[in-house]
């Protein structure tokens, strides 16, 4: 394929779209299918045909439209019209309603010109719940590996690192290392053969951003790796993906063979010298793989315990290789930061986290979902506007962001922009995108008890602080919930989290008392109200004050 | 006598001006210049994996503490190995160790030949603030000349390593993660039905504590010889 | 305190779930234990009369480990009436050999001490015998704890030394002379 | 010495054997092929047992320790035969907060069995997720790989009481017999 055969897919399927005078698209990402959307569909497409409307209408699956709480949803027209909770049984109405603008019923109507629609901005997600997750002309058609053509066309592989730098993207995943820094590193580095690897792994619980991209736009995360591939100098690329996620892999694996079949990926991509093949790899339900270390000897087939770094992936990495690794958010944003310039990206967010983010919603929020904003919208505007509030009527609490690495943000910060820099300020992390809001039937010992047995169980075992300081933790934080803790063990969970954070051998371990951090600091009064009164505010807990225990 | 790229390097190691080669870790150029970083998981002769946390040391300029076995030495370097951070750490460390198994010192057949014992008395651990875990554990007697007794591991995995990196046998590994990691011979079976286990003992030797120990010994009387560790590391030198 | 007016210390062993080892030990002394008499009045120990553990305290050395309701119910009446509490030996510091127990659940190790292992009248006692904690724990997770002598048992010059820093007003290092074990 | 790949068998002739033996063969027989074929042989016969370590391990050249190793690392893999119906609670972060335990709680008490574990019968096996990534349903439960999202404790225990209801699984000589 070169870039003429390109444009024309890309013009043929738009003008086989523009024949229709309806599009009806159904989602058919995994929180929409759990909610039957599958048959949405096939009784929508059963009904036109019923009609006889098979040449202006058409019904097509797309992948993710965000506000998962709502599914199945159904959109039509440009997202003028929009359906929500649909069943089987509405494709009557939402047809009425399409095809005949008869008003429908006002359970299913949903307002697409919600805040949650109208406040966001789309990079990673701008073909999410637009095209076909399951066909590269739909992608093509959307611009897709123009900027692959671009790239190993026009560019050489510095001048791709350079709009990169330029673009000021950070690393999604969750530390924020700057993008076009690494990809350097990886291009300097000595070596003949190295990788390119794609971090799928979303271990972090509350998260499902990556999930997402997958599932509803997977050609965009290849072209992205096919482009690190060629401005690092690497002809090989893995996806290390979490078995937990069936549907994505399944597009993965359809796309890559779509992509293969078009030439778009294998040797002599666009009849130039560039070779990039992909493979995926599964995940086996292990948290720490999401650190890049366990990732690779994850791939390398052995358990995944990580190493001390240096030396870095960068240098060192896959079977010794000098690896490129990026997680699957940061590969989603490379395509349109080659079409349009590194300097449009820089142009979105703040000083010095660029561009735009996803978060996942959920928890105690009305909208639960998933959202892109610019780097820099305040936490009050995510939660409440987009969001949509608390539900019920009830009190927010507070936000956990980072997931078992980030930290519990309480009211008194929601008012600060959401970058890398101020989430950190407040004790937690930008993390992958997991945004669970938390309103007063949160317990905050009972969260951070929560999160500490996640990464007690989720610790590879290798160094002690993480492996028994993690555990004495979680016993801490569960006598504390029980009841049972008296005032000095408080200072010994101190002692503690500072001890794990610091010593620890990787970023689980380094990271791991970070909720607990941030309820103590913020939080400390629903822990005296445990230890001393035996007393749960939420009513969460069960502490039973226990001196029949003591027996005296 | 050098390699290619490997260069000489000027450094201070707790306020004293040192010298070593850039392929050396700050573990090596201490040890030649005769200053003590502790150390638990690391033995001369097989590889560095720093897990164990105990040589954590503060480079100048890093906000992040480095294991010195494994962190390589650089021109101009400043490194603290004593300070009261370090020293607090190094102490939670072992009291950690100590609460996670049932190190019952008095009736251990290496009761004074004890790596993690001795560790303890010279940091000055002299009680676990921190309540035991008390896990279940089981006594493999199975073999007919050596002992596992899982009460007593650390986990740092010289058995492991020793096996796979010196016998060649690969008998040990880990299984489980977390608070469930065990060392095993084989698929979990038990160390005498080993098909692969050659009766070398090195494991035995290179076990810091009396997790492994050759079977007749009463408490205390557990010796770990480890002559042939100090070949194996001059070979290792010659070799790179 | 009260030294002006009496110039012995009140000093006060104690011995809980523990083999007596360490108050063998501190006989050991031999005759140093003059030298100790004419500092100190040894207000309660297994080795003198008292029945009730006394007020004022200045010193108390504790052997064993806190393993029934009654060592609970001493141990926090001795951290009351004490200044300087001492956890001597192993089985105070540690839980030693009797919190060996602890890996079992507690009803498995009554069955098997007072069942299968009881050659007559198998019965699990209700009365006079204190009943077992679920956990056997060391000193320092009940109370407050002083100075701490690792051993088992420790030397008599170490239980020596640490008395007599103590009397001295200061507070014993006994970090390189003893340890878990020794 | 270890046989050569030609000359080693599988465990038993079972023909689904041959499912595993091409995916190592896609890998050259390679030692890192191990997750993968490990995956395999759970996608193939619902679980891992140590005949089928033993058969990938000497076909690999890994030895049998690390084999062990990797698969208990990982808790995705099982050596447990499941039961004909799996519920999988979601214990992430969004279902958490919106009452996982609850959930988890009704099934433990309805189907007397606890997290991990299945029933007697054979009829239900009951784990828990780290995060289905379906946190927009929270709380979300997979009922024999069918995500479901809101589920409420009535939900639960209806569907549950539903499986445990079915004939004893036991007899159908599913699973370990089966495997070896």
């Amino acid at each position: 394929m070169n870039q003429d055969d390109l444009a024309n897919i890309a013009a043929q399927t738009k003008q086989g779209d523009s024949r229709y005078d309806h599009v009806i698209k159904v989602c058919v990402a995994a929180g929409c299918l759990s909610a039957n959307a599958d048959q949405v569909k096939t009784q929508l497409e059963s009904e036109v045909k019923q009609r006889g409307l098979e040449t202006c209408c058409k019904v097509k699956g797309v992948g993710c439209m965000g506000l998962c709480a709502a599914g199945p949803l159904v959109a039509a027209d440009a997202n003028e019209k929009m359906f929500q909770n649909v069943t089987p049984a509405d494709a009557t109405a939402i047809l009425d309603s399409v095809v005949d603008n008869k008003p429908a019923p006002a359970a299913i109507v949903m307002d697409s010109q919600l805040d949650f629609f109208t406040q966001q901005k789309k990079i990673v997600l701008e073909n999410s719940g637009e095209i076909d997750p399951e066909r590269i002309e739909d992608y093509i058609a959307a611009d897709g590996y123009e900027a692959l053509f671009h790239v190993i066309t026009k560019l050489k592989p510095l001048g791709v690192i350079e709009q990169i730098t330029k673009s000021g993207l950070r690393g999604r995943g969750g530390a924020g290392f700057p993008t076009g820094l690494k990809w350097t590193t990886v291009h300097k580095a000595a070596g003949t053969q190295k990788y390119v690897i794609c971090n799928a792994d979303e271990g972090d619980p509350g998260a499902f951003m990556d999930r997402s991209v997958l599932e509803s736009d997977p050609h965009r995360v290849l072209e992205g790796m096919a482009i690190a591939g060629y401005a690092v100098g690497a002809n090989k690329g893995f996806i290390y993906c979490r078995a937990e996620y069936p549907l994505a892999v399944k597009r993965l694996r359809v796309a890559i063979r779509q992509a293969e079949s078009s030439g778009l990926l294998g040797n002599n991509i666009g009849d130039t010298h560039f070779d990039f093949k992909i493979e995926i790899r599964l995940g086996a339900g292990a948290f720490v793989c999401g650190e890049e270390t366990a990732l690779i000897a994850s791939i390398e087939g052995g358990r995944g315990t990580p190493r001390p770094r240096p030396p870095f992936p960068a240098q060192s990495g896959l079977w010794n290789a000098p690896t490129l690794i990026n997680n699957v958010e940061t590969f989603a944003n490379i395509a349109p930061i080659i079409r349009r310039g590194g300097e449009w990206y820089a142009s979105i967010g703040t000083e010095k986290s660029k561009g735009t983010k996803v978060f996942a919603l959920a928890g105690r929020v009305n909208n639960t979902g998933l959202i892109e904003v610019p780097m820099g919208m305040t936490l009050r505007d995510i939660i409440f506007k987009l969001g949509g509030g608390i539900p019920e009527g009830r009190k927010f609490k507070a936000v956990q962001s980072g997931g078992p690495s980030g930290g519990c943000v309480p009211e008194q910060f929601l008012d600060i922009p959401v970058d890398y820099d101020s989430l950190a300020s407040v004790g937690s992390i930008m993390g992958s995108g997991g945004m669970i809001v938390m309103d007063e039937t949160s317990c905050m010992v009972d969260v951070a008890k929560f999160f500490m047995d996640f990464c007690m169980s989720e610790s590879c075992g290798k160094c002690v602080p993480c492996r028994v300081g993690t555990t004495q933790m979680h016993n801490i934080l569960e006598r504390i919930s029980e009841g049972r803790a008296e005032t000095h063990d408080l200072d010994l969970l101190k002692r503690l989290t500072g001890m794990v954070k610091e010593a620890s051998l990787c970023g689980l371990g380094q990271t791991a008392p970070n909720p607990t951090l941030t309820t103590l600091r913020y939080f400390m009064d629903e822990y005296r109200a445990h230890i001393e009164e035996g007393r749960c505010p939420a009513g969460i807990c069960h502490p039973v004050k226990a001196e029949a225990e003591v027996g005296v | 006598m050098n390699k290619p790229g490997v260069e000489i390097c000027t450094l201070i190691i707790e306020n004293r001006e040192c010298g070593g080669r850039s392929d050396q870790t700050i573990l090596e150029v201490a040890e030649e210049y005769g200053i003590f970083i502790p150390t638990l998981c690391r033995l001369s002769g097989l590889s560095n994996i720093g897990a164990c946390r105990m040589c954590l040391v503060e480079v100048k300029g890093s906000n992040k503490l480095m294991p010195a076995c494994v962190t390589k030495v650089q021109e101009g370097m400043e490194v603290t190995v004593n300070s009261p951070k370090l020293a607090e750490y190094r102490k939670t460390v072992l009291e950690l160790l100590f609460s996670e198994r049932n190190h019952i010192c008095s009736v251990c057949v290496t009761n004074g030949h004890c790596d993690l014992q001795a560790l303890a008395q010279k940091l000055g651990v002299n009680h676990i603030p921190m309540p035991y875990i008390h896990p279940h554990l089981m006594v493999d007697a199975s073999h007919p000349r050596f002992l596992a007794d899982h009460n007593r591991c650390i986990l740092c995995t010289r058995c492991v390593r020793v096996c796979s990196e010196v016998e060649g046998a690969h008998t040990w590994d880990l299984m489980g993660r977390g608070t469930t990691v065990k060392v095993i011979t084989d698929l979990k079976r038990p160390w005498g039905e080993s098909e692969s286990c050659t009766g070398c003992g090195k494991c035995v030797q290179v076990c810091p504590t009396g997790a492994l120990s050759e079977k007749g010994q009463a408490a205390g009387e557990m010796l770990k010889r480890r002559q042939f560790l100090p070949y194996l590391s001059m070979m290792r030198e010659v070799g790179r | 305190m009260t030294k002006a007016k009496n110039p012995k210390a009140r000093v006060a062993t104690v011995w809980l779930d523990g083999c007596s080892g360490c108050h063998m030990s501190l006989l050991d002394i031999d005759e140093r234990i003059i030298l100790l008499e004419e500092k100190i009045d040894l207000v309660y120990s297994p080795l003198v009369d008292a029945k009730d553990f006394p007020e004022n305290v200045d010193v108390t050395l504790v052997e064993g480990s806190i393993s029934s309701v009654e060592d609970l119910h001493k141990i926090k009446l001795i951290r009351k009436n004490t200044r300087v509490l001492i956890a001597l030996g192993d089985c105070a510091v540690t839980g030693n050999i009797p919190s060996m127990r602890t890996v079992f659940p507690l009803s498995e190790v009554m069955d098997r001490v007072y069942d299968e292992n009881a050659d007559i009248n198998k019965q699990l006692p209700t009365k006079i015998v204190p009943a077992l904690l679920e956990r056997v724990m060391p000193l320092h997770e009940v109370v407050d704890v002083d100075v701490f002598i690792p051993g088992c048992p420790p030397s008599a010059d170490n239980i020596f030394l640490a008395v007599s820093e103590l009397l001295e007003g200061r507070v014993p290092n006994l970090t390189q002379t003893t340890r878990f074990g020794a | 010495m270890l046989p050569t790949a030609k000359t080693i068998s599988p465990p038993s002739d079972d023909k689904r054997w041959k499912i595993v033996d091409g995916m190592m063969r896609r890998h050259g027989h390679e030692p890192f092929a191990l997750i993968e074929v490990l995956h395999t042989v759970q996608e193939t016969f619902g679980f891992l047992n140590d005949d089928a370590l033993r058969y990938v391990a000497t076909s690999l050249k890994v030895p049998y320790s690390k084999v062990y190793g990797v698969a208990t690392f990982y808790h995705f893999f099982t050596m447990k035969p499941p039961g004909k119906h799996t519920c999988v609670v979601c214990t992430g972060t969004a279902c958490h907060i919106k009452g996982a335990p609850m959930l988890l709680n009704a099934v433990q008490d309805a189907a007397k069995i606890k997290q991990g574990e299945t029933t007697p019968d054979g009829n239900l096996s009951l784990l828990t997720a780290r995060c289905l990534g379906s946190c927009g349903l929270a709380p979300a439960v997979v009922f024999d790989g069918q995500v479901a999202g809101k589920i409420t404790t009535e939900n639960i225990r209806r569907r549950v009481m539903e499986y445990l209801s079915a004939e004893s699984h036991v007899k159908d000589g599913h699973a370990v017999e089966e495997h070896k």
